[in-house]
């Protein structure tokens, strides 16, 4: 039975994944450091992200515990994309599986001179912009924006071969026309979703837990949100949508892809169950295999009513 | 990496002071792999809880395959862990970071505050059995709270309780004192002793603030430190302490046991709330 | 020492709560289900969403359980408001609690209708405007634009007398924009957050867990998300602001009261802990006297940067 | 009200069947207080969850201040309740809703699928108690899974097995059709006998297939409904089932035990996923 499976996922461009399970930006480093993980059975890795100069990040406290969930606001500490280039890419070139970057920047300028870095360099399958990050200054501007989330877009997209994912954050009213904006723009797929701006309060101390005050939510507790926004997002674009937030177990991954998304990635599970990721991958077979199906393709439901909220 | 994610079983559940919980469990790989100051990260199942817990192995033994932690109940995670009956299950990962560095011939002066004693039961083992001369100095609110001297053989244990109970009446910092001016003065590079300390943020600053005063070396002094922690392996970014030159260390790879020259003391903080 | 505590709050044109404990609309439903609860010790009790005409509200099922929260596709099933103010408000006339009726509508004259309806009715407190339920057909529309909220705020407070809190929906990308603009129009106070648009999908059956497709996400899950939002909202209006959104213990509350908020409503608790109001009550009392203040108009803190993501 | 939010003690764990764990807590306030049908809201502490879990109380015992519950484990919260050792605490909410209506003097049958079984107990003996003749139907899907006869002492047990292990080799529900017909055949307004059924909704929905075909009245059917639950007391609005003429009734309120007329079987549904 097993091997008839196929559980390929294809994310445009010429990047065709072995498994739908992929581990997010932020929450495997860059691949190195993660225990115990066999990282030839993932779908993709996703790097931290990375911006054109290395950056220290933000002063402690950096996270915080939540009901079923983390806060982060770590300030994209990462060493630069030139060091990435340099001292990382060419490990990768010798693993047997894609490694996808996660761009940041504060300007379109930075974010697109990271993109020309990256484009000729073996050992980087795509990229993924992470337009919608809430824990540096100006960072969520582009992912607020369709306009701005479009312009940027295009203007990657015009110095990148590469695979060009866009990371949405579900930080909007409408994360739909945001996603539309960035289709339209080039993108050849979408990322839903980043983390949701939240907080914590040091009540002992009185005064906030976070450094910077705020930070981005993750972690199950987010789970059924996210599950909206790709549900939404997978019905408005023709392109793969990539299932994100709160994932632990095979069941929270097949709610994405039930809900539309080609594929998902993991985050903060990976802190917790490391062998999270080959356990998803394991399941979304077992379940494919009991319900008679023999493809990814066949899972996505659809919305009863036109009007998801009619 | 030898990091082991494992279910161990809790093979003994017990009150080594007051206010602590001591689990001892059973898997022999981490207890073979542990150095002195190396932690794991334990799953809880607390309602409502997520990340794992960090702690420090108190002490493993490798003949027996076990693994000692001692901690206290301070929320819903260490109360829960609290709970574990003999024989229930403990997901471990690990272990985790930088132990203490043991090696050396200099005497060996260790300080903890509270629960900081925990990760004493094995490095004390350790220094003692490379044939080095150890002082304990520990530190508790009260007599009861402060962990029996036979946990820590081979050490010449001094005390200090906030409330004068035992030992020295004050902060256990008072207790480096009289180790501090005799040995360092006049040969403040080396020679001396070499410090390991172990307790709140707030006690390590003061004890720095005290070594500096006394011209001491940082470089002589290690520090077990202790920030939040996300991943405990390196991927999260979230367990950052300040390094001396600027930016940050990360305290689940870089340490949890580093050298108190390698960090920003004035920038420092202790990161816990509740 | 006790006596000396001031817990009270004022929530403008007269109304005054000895308490700062809500408890939120369609979690004590009109104040006569909640088992052992006592109701003299309540800031206030906030009713179920009451519109013009009768509802039935939507098909099974309603509720889903997602991890440290819960979502509800209700549907405003109530009575309608002639119901509550013949047959209802007289009861609440001799309860010594303040009762704030919670408001819905699909249209503003629907809106307007309820509000004139209660407007002189003996036993009813103060309006609290759902201006943002995610769960009935153009539920949301009034609040996630600013000027719609501003025209339904003046168009009903035009025709009451009553306290007017307008409930804010965290479902946009600027949750202090509706904030402002309803203040402008006459709201007495904001109360802020309304449940966050979530699904979950049945995996076995392969289809939404709801009837509704989409639900309104609730519990501690919210927490922090609903916290972030109280302190942006407390930071930019001047009328009092009402916190909501997981609160469970009396450290939740206080973040919120630290955050700004005057007062707190407690929701899903309700179900799991049908005394966790009291126990906030107390536990409010308790902080106030270990930190030496006296009311709770010295709680708040306040962001150490002007712009909150800065 | 007398609903009381309270910590019980479990006083007993153990197996009445397989697959089934029966908890016996002591609370005499709740054991006097129930009637049979009626159920509690159990406080679970599982990671992750926070509802409280409904579970009927499958028999009370005002004398010895004891009440029972009998489950299966489905999932998170039933996978923490089975874990209950003897002497923990288990928080209740309870007892809620109605319970059925047991006076009356015709022929009580009762009829139960899988866990379905588990209000039966208090249910039958309250029935014995009044006098009447109980025959009780019970299907599950291997013998193993039956509860024993002993457990239901004054009632004509019957069974039915999906695999044949034991009784009838098929539904439950194929077992009623020799109650109806001869009984209720030229007397369709009463005489005939009461029903109480507790099962999945499938098995409600073809057993109210039946007794209409056999044109029993539905009034004369007490069903057990099993609708997901918020709060458990009218307040949530979450537990809507399908009324005949149109909107919803609240399982926690005017349910669990509710005449059968009062339902919409063609809008009611199997609210369970997982
Ligand atoms: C490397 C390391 C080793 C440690 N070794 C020990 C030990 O041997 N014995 C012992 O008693 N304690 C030790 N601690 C502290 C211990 O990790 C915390 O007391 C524990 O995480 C508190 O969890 P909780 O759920 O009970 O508390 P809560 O306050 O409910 O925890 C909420 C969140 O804050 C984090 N947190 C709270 N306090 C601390 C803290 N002091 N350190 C790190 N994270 C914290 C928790 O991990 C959790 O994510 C160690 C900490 C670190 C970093
Ligand atoms: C009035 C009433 C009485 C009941 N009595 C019994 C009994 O005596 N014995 C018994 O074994 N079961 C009984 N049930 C079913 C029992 O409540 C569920 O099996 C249980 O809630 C499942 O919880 P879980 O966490 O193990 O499962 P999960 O599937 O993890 O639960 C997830 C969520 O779905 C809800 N849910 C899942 N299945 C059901 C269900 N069948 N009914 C209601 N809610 C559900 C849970 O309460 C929870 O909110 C009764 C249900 C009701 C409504
Ligand atoms: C500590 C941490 C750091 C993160 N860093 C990044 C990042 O650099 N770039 C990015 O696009 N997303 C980042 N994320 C977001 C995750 O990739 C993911 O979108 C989010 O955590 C939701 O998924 P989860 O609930 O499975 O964790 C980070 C998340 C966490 C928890
Ligand atoms: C079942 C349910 C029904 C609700 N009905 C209403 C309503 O009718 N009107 C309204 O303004 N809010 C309604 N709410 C939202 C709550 O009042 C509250 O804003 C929300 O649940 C967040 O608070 P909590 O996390 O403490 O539950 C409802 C919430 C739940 C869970
Ligand atoms: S705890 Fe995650 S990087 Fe250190
Ligand atoms: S369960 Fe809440 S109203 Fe019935």
């Amino acid at each position: 039975m097993a091997e008839r499976l196929d559980l390929t996922v294809d994310l445009g461009r010429g990047l065709r994944l072995r498994s739908p399970v992929l581990v997010a930006s932020g929450t495997f480093g860059y691949g190195f450091d993660a225990p115990q993980v066999d990282r030839i059975a993932l779908g993709a890795i996703v790097t931290k992200g990375t911006t054109l100069r290395p950056r220290e990040g933000n002063a402690p406290n950096r996270i915080a515990e939540t009901p079923s969930g983390m806060l982060n606001a770590i300030g994209l500490q990462n060493p630069g994309v030139d060091h990435v280039a340099r001292v990382y890419a060419p490990v990768w070139a010798s693993w047997n599986v894609p490694v996808i970057v996660n761009v940041a920047g504060d300007a379109i300028d930075e974010y697109v001179a990271v993109a020309e870095r990256l484009d000729s360099v073996p050992g980087i399958a795509g990229l993924e912009l992470n337009i919608s990050c809430p824990n540096v200054a100006n960072g969520l501007q582009f992912g607020v924006d369709p306009d701005q989330a479009a312009k940027l877009t295009s203007a990657v997209r015009a110095v990148t071969r590469l695979t060009l994912i866009v990371k949405l954050t579900p930080n909007v009213t409408d994360v739909v026309a945001i996603a539309r904006a960035v289709e339209d723009a080039g993108a050849d797929a979408v990322s839903a979703i980043n983390t949701y701006v939240g907080m914590a309060i040091d009540v002992r101390r009185r005064r906030p837990v976070l450094s910077r005050e705020s930070g981005g939510l993750s972690g199950p507790a987010i789970k059924p949100l996210a599950l909206h926004a790709v549900w939404q997002v997978a019905q408005a674009v023709r392109i793969p949508v990539i299932g994100i937030g709160g994932i632990m177990t095979p069941g929270d991954a097949l709610e994405f892809l039930l809900a539309g998304a080609v594929a998902v990635q993991l985050g903060t599970v990976n802190y917790i169950r490391p062998q999270a990721a080959h356990e998803v991958h394991e399941g979304i077979a077992v379940y494919l295999q009991e319900h008679g199906l023999r493809n990814l393709r066949e899972l996505p439901i659809r919305s009863a009513s036109v009007l998801t909220h009619a | 990496m030898s990091v082991a994610i494992a279910p161990a079983v809790v093979v003994e559940r017990s009150v080594p002071m007051a206010g602590a919980v001591e689990l001892v469990v059973y898997h022999p790989p981490s207890a073979a792999a542990v150095n002195p100051g190396q932690f794991f990260q334990l799953a809880v199942g607390a309602p409502r809880t997520i990340l794992r817990r960090p702690y420090s192995a108190a002490w493993s033994d490798a003949a027996s395959g076990r693994v000692g932690f001692i901690f206290n109940v301070v929320g819903a995670g260490s109360a829960w862990l609290s709970q574990r009956d003999e024989g229930s299950e403990l997901d471990l990962l690990g272990p985790l970071g930088r132990g203490f560095e043991l090696d050396g011939d200099r005497p060996a002066v260790c300080i903890a505050g509270g629960l900081g004693i925990a990760v004493f039961l094995g490095v004390v083992q350790a220094l003692v059995a490379r044939g080095r001369k150890v002082t304990m100095l520990q530190g508790a609110r009260m007599s009861a709270q402060l962990l029996p001297a036979d946990r820590l053989p081979g050490a010449d244990v001094r005390t200090a309780t906030d409330d004068g109970s035992r030992g020295h009446h004050g902060s256990v910092v008072d207790l480096i004192s009289s180790h501090f001016p005799p040995t360092f003065t006049g040969e403040r590079q080396g020679g001396g002793i070499d410090l390991f300390a172990c307790g709140p943020t707030p006690m390590l600053q003061s004890m720095i603030g005290l070594a500096q005063r006394h011209a001491v070396p940082l470089s002589s002094i290690q520090v077990a430190l202790e920030t939040p922690m996300g991943c405990g392996v390196g991927t999260c970014l979230g367990c950052a302490a300040p390094r001396r030159e600027g930016g940050y260390l990360l305290t689940c790879q870089d340490g949890p046991c580093v050298r108190a020259d390698r960090i920003d003391w004035d920038r420092m903080e202790d990161q816990f709330h509740g």
